[in-house]
């Protein structure tokens, strides 16, 4: 169906491809897996339209794609689900999928587009409201727009950029349950993932890039996590990371009760009490949209309580600026790196110096030190192996990996007592994901204490001392690790109390 | 300085296109042109001019920098440049004669400055508590601003029997001292380097800066990073207010000795102007506004000395910005933030 | 050796009105063998340094056609003492090369004022203006109002000032809202916004006085009069005078009573003084009235408050 | 206040409204798409120059409206292409174009009258009254005896409000001002919509100086739009970037400018300056009052840049 032969593309000095051959067969589901910055979301906007590749053919159904656009590429059959989102905030659900959607019709029904979106996401399990507007969506809401808008539009070709990340266990399985589908009426899908596990399962065959160029490629069957993962990087990062046994120390965070509505009066947190000692880690799973990202914001100062308390080491918090939260020792992980924990747009010195940028070393009475910003960027670019070109690069210009890094450096790198880490591996390749884990770890092992939210169970069971589910702006009774039943969590996480149906 | 060459090529061609019309109008553009350079440069006396035109351009377009870099779209020179004319007037006129011009300036520069960020302050204020766009407050309050100009200057600041609305001369001790005798060259354009250069080192060198670019580049990132929107944006705001009420005082104890309707004329926009095509950077707004004040003191002398209809200097101008706009605009995206 | 004089308009001598009345001047001055250079749209900011390049470039007379010269030109007469500045619509001269021109704009709004009352079947006329307070508008208006409530002392004269001398939309709507309010007669002292007040009275057929000649053009049944301002003139006698006689800081105030010019006259069209819906018994008045002016029987003086806005 | 004071204000409201109608309604495609119009006063400007031109020229009204449309999209284009193909700063691009405009008719007028000072004398467009609407009380004089192109000004804002919210090309126009790279995935230019919408706002933005020229003054003068661009910007911020909003926007400015001169005629104790701040310190209070705002669309402001 697809045949892709020499594609080349340069960002200024960056090689992000080449020479890649890529070819999808009729009903095949190839897998495309590589490190962060390998170039794989390269190949996949070269191939619909979105940059234009330097060099190399493109033949799509025994068609020549040539200087073509995402008009071109959509009409010839492909479709495409970014890695980040191309979905316009201000607008409605129904908007976003009208916007793409040509069967929309030159003047909009808007109802019976609505009632399209219900049946179909319904069809799926993908449980989107048509009327809400994206803005107010939470990221794994807003990737099954992504994905219902991509199904919609009835591609051959279906493009999937790291669709899964943000997805709970049940709809990773409902989505590829959804490829199956498709595949079967022999439509043929390009899967990227980082996750191994998902790549196995699904795809007939994958393609490894490392840098920007093939290293390897061949059919699933009889691979292993293990084998694919050296394909990437050369060593095999899949083993299970080791973890001390800590006695956890004194409470350090006290939250009790906390609750949260928002501007139209909906409970968005509702009573939610935990506590936190001093060397451990409360994992908290849950779907996407559930107020992981209210509890996040409101305990990082970021949005208001409407009620409850928050005690860190003593201090009542509750209603603290941010940079008294910051004096307190509280560090936090946004979800979200291109508008929230990082100004791409600044250097990497000036990012890792964000959150205490009017304190020594980086200032002096209002004064910036740049020789301050430039040492402290330099230890931390070589404590947690930050690769850039140096501490006056723009963030921009660093792999999401790296990008992470500099995130995890500043906020884990001046030892806070209480982490808040939400989603920190998102979008990360297996051997910076790792990376993560070893640090949130490494930051338990010296005393700290985290509150890690995720909506991969797996991270949540490696990482938790002590484990706890969200749903419904409502926490669960956190249980140890060793009490915990993997099934019970599911159905927690699917809002069933596994406790009330026993009674 | 690919941009430096471009900028120079859009020069040339706005230049170029309008010597067809200069031809159009039964002139030569060779004689026009040379007319524009020795107007700009041919004497001392018009690089004062041109010096002096320019310095309201520079003060209200470090302002106008800072504001844009942390996206707060002041367009408010215009009436903060007004309010701060008035201010200073006010200062000189009511202070009792034979006060030391030395102090009575300084009071004046600063009433002009504090009118100015009032003015600006007021702006944030609707803004900020009202939630009223900040594009609308101050251009509505730039109406307002040079309203009461003419309000002032009708009653309580206006001389008797003037054939204008005009105050009276100021007294001699409010005129702001010459930098060269012998010249109209005032003081003023020192105030308007060190307003760049001090806006350079406030943008790059201080928390303040560093707190109006990440507010600029990301107000989610300012709020993590705890950085009060608000605070900011009075701060900015009033800071504008005060570059551009400066310029206000500059203007009238400078320029004209006195306050008169109309003497500010358009500045704050060609601040705007001035400042987004020097790319948001308070030093480079230093070559810009003069570039546009040598420009404009050009152009005026070229239609004196060669006779071109006025209308074409608007339309030199108004090319030669369109031009290297474009120029501008194609290397802007390496922009350091 | 030619003499050379150099005009400054405040604004475009494309606005059919004080601009382009004002550059007829230089077009005289011209055919009188004088060697012209002229500057439009010359703003405030940029007045000193226009009057200082004209005078080293060494123009006899050097012409600022608006009372905002006068500041500009009492900061630059002293460095040029050989050249004479000329102010038009100027308040008052500067010794020693400074010099202030008028037409007397209290007998002109007077005889306006007169006709207007006479012409009103509604006993309600107005005036649109603007600059509000600046002498010779006071002058104009105070006039108008002192001069219909003389025949008239009953009558409602609303006097309403807008934002521009020059935005004749702005004029129009001014004038509409006047005529709205019963007034059958408008007078006003516009620039290139009186054509607006003209527009207004073609349209609801009610009288007016424009400015020039052009202003009869647009609407002949409703335009009764203009007030012709003999800038050529005034500019020619002075400039021509100064060849001979030391004309600096003087205030000379051109009307009916003056030598060599009236400064303005009042004409309808070509030879013709008034519409000719004009009775006699009012034309007869207003000579009258203009004979009185130039023995000097007649003397208007007026206050800001005979010009202030409203009724 | 009696009945035909208030009748004759409302009127006057309508027809002060009308040139911002256009304007407004030109300036909110070129804001919906992405692009700063703050060059709608140059593009009026060209509107009232061509269509005085045109009708001067023809003697025919459709003629001048026409070429009033050519004009403001003439300028319209050098806004589209520096914006869009060069990436220039989009507020400072209308700047300049207001400036050049401001030149260029000066220039042209008197360039083709051969250096003297022209005179162009139109006739202007008269009230149509709407047959049997007109008679209506009270609102008939209002809405149904006025000038065509206040009828024009008013009606097209239906289109506009229809156009954007119910047809698929304004989706798309609308999220191009929202997010380029969005509208861009699914497989529309950018770039293309931004000039169109440039485009169409210019032609808009030209009728808007039309109805100046051609029907509230009959000629043509230096600058006669006298910043009405910049009022229609505001009202376009005051109706939060909505087609009607910016109706009630234009309906508002042109109520206040309306009683400005109907306030001076009640002789109240201060002067001309003072009741002519009112427009705007009124404007301001009231949406202080509202205290709400809608944003910007997201990407106005933004170039947007194919890789
Ligand atoms: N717009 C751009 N400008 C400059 N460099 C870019 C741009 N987009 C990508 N790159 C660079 O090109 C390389 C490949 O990036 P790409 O996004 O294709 O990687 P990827 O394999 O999709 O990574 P990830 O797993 O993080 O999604 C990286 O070095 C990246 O920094
Ligand atoms: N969190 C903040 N958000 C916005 N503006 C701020 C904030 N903190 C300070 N400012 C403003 O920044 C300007 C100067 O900052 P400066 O860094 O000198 O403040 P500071 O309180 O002295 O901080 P420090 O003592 O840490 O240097 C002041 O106008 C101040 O009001
Ligand atoms: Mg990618
Ligand atoms: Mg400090």
């Amino acid at each position: 169906m697809l045949d892709m032969r020499g594609i080349e593309k340069s960002y200024g000095a960056v090689k992000a491809n080449r020479g890649i051959d890529l070819a999808v067969a009729d009903g095949a589901i190839v897998g495309l897996l590589g490190e962060n910055g390998s170039g794989k979301s390269t190949l996949m906007k070269v191939l619909f339209g979105i940059v234009a590749a330097d060099a190399g053919t493109i033949t799509f159904k025994g068609r020549a794609l040539r200087h073509h656009g995402p008009r071109a590429a959509i009409a010839a059959g492909l479709g495409m689900i970014h890695q980040h989102f191309t979905l316009v905030d201000a607008m409605s659900v129904t908007e976003n999928i009208m916007l793409a959607w040509d069967r929309a019709g030159w003047w909009l029904r808007p109802k019976d587009i609505a009632r399209e979106i219900r049946s179909t996401s319904a069809a799926f399990g993908l449980d989107i409201d048509p009327d809400a507007r994206v803005a107010d969506l939470p990221h794994g809401q807003r990737q099954r727009v992504e994905i219902m808008k991509a199904i919609l539009a009835g591609a051959e070709l279906l493009i999937l950029d790291e669709p899964t990340s943000n997805l709970s266990p049940p709809e990773v399985a409902g989505l590829l349950d959804v490829m199956r589908r498709l595949k079967a009426k022999g439509h043929s899908i390009i899967f990227i993932s980082h996750k191994l596990d998902e790549v196995l399962e699904i795809c007939d065959e994958v393609v490894v890039l490392r840098d920007g160029a093939v290293t390897g490629r061949g059919p699933t069957r009889g691979a292993t996590k293990a084998s694919l993962a050296h394909m990437m990087v050369g060593r095999d990062v899949t083993a299970t990371v080791a973890r001390a046994d800590i006695t956890p120390g004194a409470t350090v965070l006290r939250v009790s009760a906390l609750s949260r509505h928002d501007a139209a009066g909906l409970a968005r947190l509702d009573d939610v009490s935990f506590s936190l000692r001093a060397g451990e880690i409360l994992a908290v799973a849950g779907v996407d949209g559930n107020g992981q990202t209210d509890l996040a914001e409101v305990l990082a100062g970021l949005l208001p309580a409407t009620g409850g308390g928050i005690d860190l080491g003593g201090i009542d918090i509750t209603h603290a600026a941010v940079k008294e939260r910051l004096a307190a020792g509280l560090a936090y992980i946004p979800v979200d790196r291109a508008t929230t924990s990082l100004v791409p747009a600044m250097t990497v010195a000036d990012n890792l110096a964000l959150r205490e940028f009017d304190q020594p070393p980086f200032s002096q009475g209002g004064v910036l030190r740049k020789a301050g910003f430039r040492a402290r960027a330099l230890e931390r670019m070589g404590r947690f192996d930050i690769r850039a070109a140096g501490p006056q690069s723009p963030a921009r210009t660093l792999s999401g990996g790296n990008q992470q890094k500099i995130v995890l450096a500043r906020e884990i790198g001046r030892g806070p007592k209480v982490l808040v880490a939400f989603q920190p591996t998102w979008g990360l390749d297996p051997g910076a994901t790792r990376f993560v884990i070893e640090q949130i770890l490494a930051l338990r092992a010296a005393g700290g204490a985290v509150l890690y939210l995720s909506a991969a169970l797996d991270e949540v069971l490696m990482l938790g001392d002590r484990i706890a589910v969200m749903h419904g702006g409502r926490l669960s009774e956190p249980k140890p690790r060793a009490a915990v039943d993997v099934t019970e969590i599911g159905l927690l996480m699917a809002g069933i109390d596994p406790g009330a149906r026993a009674a | 300085m690919r941009t430096l060459a471009m900028t120079a090529g859009a020069i040339a061609l706005a230049l170029l296109v309008t010597a067809g019309l200069i031809l159009l109008a039964g002139k030569s553009p060779v004689t026009a042109y040379g007319a524009l350079l020795r107007g700009a440069f041919g004497s001392l006396d018009r690089v004062a001019f041109a010096l002096n035109k320019s310095t309201p351009y520079i003060l209200a377009g470090v302002g106008v920098a800072l504001c844009f870099r942390a996206k707060v779209i002041n367009i408010g020179g215009e009436g903060q440049i007004a309010v701060g004319g008035i201010a200073a007037s006010a200062v000189i006129l009511l202070a009792p004669a034979g006060s030391p011009p030395v102090l009575m300036l300084a009071l004046a520069m600063l009433a002009g400055a504090a009118g100015g960020a009032v003015w600006a302050i007021l702006a944030a204020w609707v803004f900020i508590k009202r939630n009223v766009h900040e594009v609308l407050c101050t251009l509505l309050l730039n109406f307002v601003g040079v309203l009461l100009v003419s309000e002032v200057l009708r009653a309580p600041l206006g001389e008797d029997g003037a054939g204008f609305p005009q105050s009276p001369l100021f007294p001699r001790a409010g005129w702001l001292p010459k930098l060269i005798p012998g010249t109209d060259l005032h003081i003023g354009i020192l105030f308007a380097v060190a307003a760049a250069v001090l806006g350079h080192v406030l943008l790059w060198r201080t928390t303040f800066g560093f707190r109006l670019r990440v507010m600029g580049a990301s107000r989610p990132a300012a709020a993590y990073v705890g950085v009060s929107t608000a605070r900011a944006t009075f701060a900015v705001m009033a800071l504008a207010g005060a570059l551009a009420g400066l310029a206000g005082g500059i203007e009238v104890s400078g320029v004209h000795n006195r306050l008169i309707e109309g003497f500010s004329h358009g500045f704050g926009f060609n601040a705007v102007a001035v400042a987004l095509i020097a790319g948001l950077n308070p030093l480079a707004v230093l070559p810009a506004g003069l570039f546009l004040g040598f420009l404009e003191a050009g152009a005026l002398a070229m239609q004196r000395e060669v006779g071109v209809p006025s209308s074409l200097v608007y339309v030199i101008e108004g090319l030669m910005m369109v031009f290297v706009l474009c120029a501008v605009g194609l290397n802007a995206r390496n922009r350091r933030v | 050796l030619a003499q050379k004089a150099a005009f400054l308009f405040p604004g475009s001598i494309n606005d059919q009105s004080w601009n382009a009345q004002g550059y007829l001047g230089a077009e005289k001055l011209k055919s009188l063998g004088w060697q012209i250079s002229y500057s439009e749209n010359v703003g405030a900011a940029d007045m000193v340094d226009a009057l200082r390049d004209y005078a080293r470039q060494g123009n006899n007379v050097v012409i600022g056609h608006t009372g905002r010269f006068v500041s500009a030109a009492e900061r630059v007469g002293p460095d040029f003492p050989k050249t004479l500045f000329l102010v038009g619509s100027g308040s008052k001269g500067a010794a020693p090369n400074v010099t202030s021109i008028d037409y007397d704009n209290t007998q002109f709004g007077y005889l306006m004022g007169v006709l207007a009352a006479r012409m009103s079947k509604t006993g309600k006329i107005g005036s649109v203006n603007s600059l509000e307070g600046i002498p010779n508008v006071t002058a104009q208006v105070g006039a108008f109002r002192l001069g219909a409530k003389s025949v008239r002392p009953d009558i409602e004269v609303k006097v309403i000032y807008i934002k521009s001398m020059e935005d004749a939309a702005e004029a129009k709507e001014a004038t509409l809202s006047l005529i709205a309010g019963g007034a059958d007669f408008i007078s006003g002292k516009l620039n290139a916004a009186q054509s607006g007040i003209i527009q207004a009275a073609k349209e609801k057929n009610v009288y007016a006085n424009g400015r020039s000649y052009g202003h009869t053009e647009i609407a002949p049944d409703n335009v009764l009069t203009n007030i012709v301002e003999k800038w050529a003139d005034m500019y020619t006698a002075a400039a021509e005078a100064s060849k001979t006689t030391d004309m600096g800081g003087k205030y000379i105030l051109y009307g009916f009573n003056t030598p060599g010019s009236t400064g303005a006259e009042l004409s309808y069209g070509e030879g013709q003084a008034y519409n000719k819906v004009v009775p006699k018994a009012v034309v007869d008045e207003l000579d009258g009235l203009k004979k009185k002016f130039a023995s000097g029987e007649l003397k208007i003086s007026v206050t800001k408050e005979d010009a202030r806005g409203g009724i | 206040m009696d009945l035909a004071t208030l009748t004759e204000l409302l009127s006057a409201t309508l027809r002060i409204a009308a040139p911002l109608m256009f304007a407004a309604l030109g300036g909110l495609l070129s804001e919906r798409a992405g692009t700063f119009a703050v060059g709608i006063e140059g593009m009026m400007l060209a509107g009232a120059f061509g269509g005085a031109l045109a009708v001067f020229a023809t003697g025919s009204t459709a003629a001048g409206l026409a070429v009033s449309l050519l004009a403001g999209m003439a300028l319209a284009l050098v806004v589209a292409l520096a914006t869009t193909r060069f990436r220039a700063d989009q507020m400072v691009t209308g700047l300049a174009v207001n400036i050049l405009s401001l030149g260029l008719t000066s220039f042209l007028l008197r360039g083709l009258f051969g250096g003297r000072t022209p005179v162009i004398r139109l006739p202007t467009l008269p009230a149509w009254p709407v047959p049997l609407l007109s008679d209506i009380p009270l609102l008939g004089p209002v809405l149904f005896r006025q000038p065509l192109l206040v009828y024009a000004a008013f009606l097209l804002t239906i289109p506009v409000a229809l156009f954007l919210a119910k047809t698929r090309t304004g989706l798309m126009l609308r999220a191009v001002g929202e997010n380029p790279e969005a509208a861009f995935a699914v497989g529309t230019d950018p770039q293309r919509v931004r000039v169109a919408a440039i485009l169409v706002g210019g032609a808009f933005a030209g009728l808007g100086g039309a109805v100046l020229s051609l029907q509230e003054v009959g000629t043509f003068t230096d600058g006669m739009t006298n910043g009405r661009g910049f009022i229609a910007l505001a009202a376009i911020i005051v109706g939060r970037w909505n087609p009607f909003g910016a109706m009630a926007g234009c309906l508002l400015f042109g109520a206040v400018a309306a009683l400005e001169s109907r306030i001076q005629g009640w002789g109240l104790p201060v002067s001309s300056y003072v009741v002519q701040m009112v427009p705007y310190l009124v404007a301001l209070a009231l949406l202080a009052g509202i205290g709400r705002s809608a944003r910007m669309p997201g990407a106005i402001g933004v170039p947007f840049v194919r890789h």
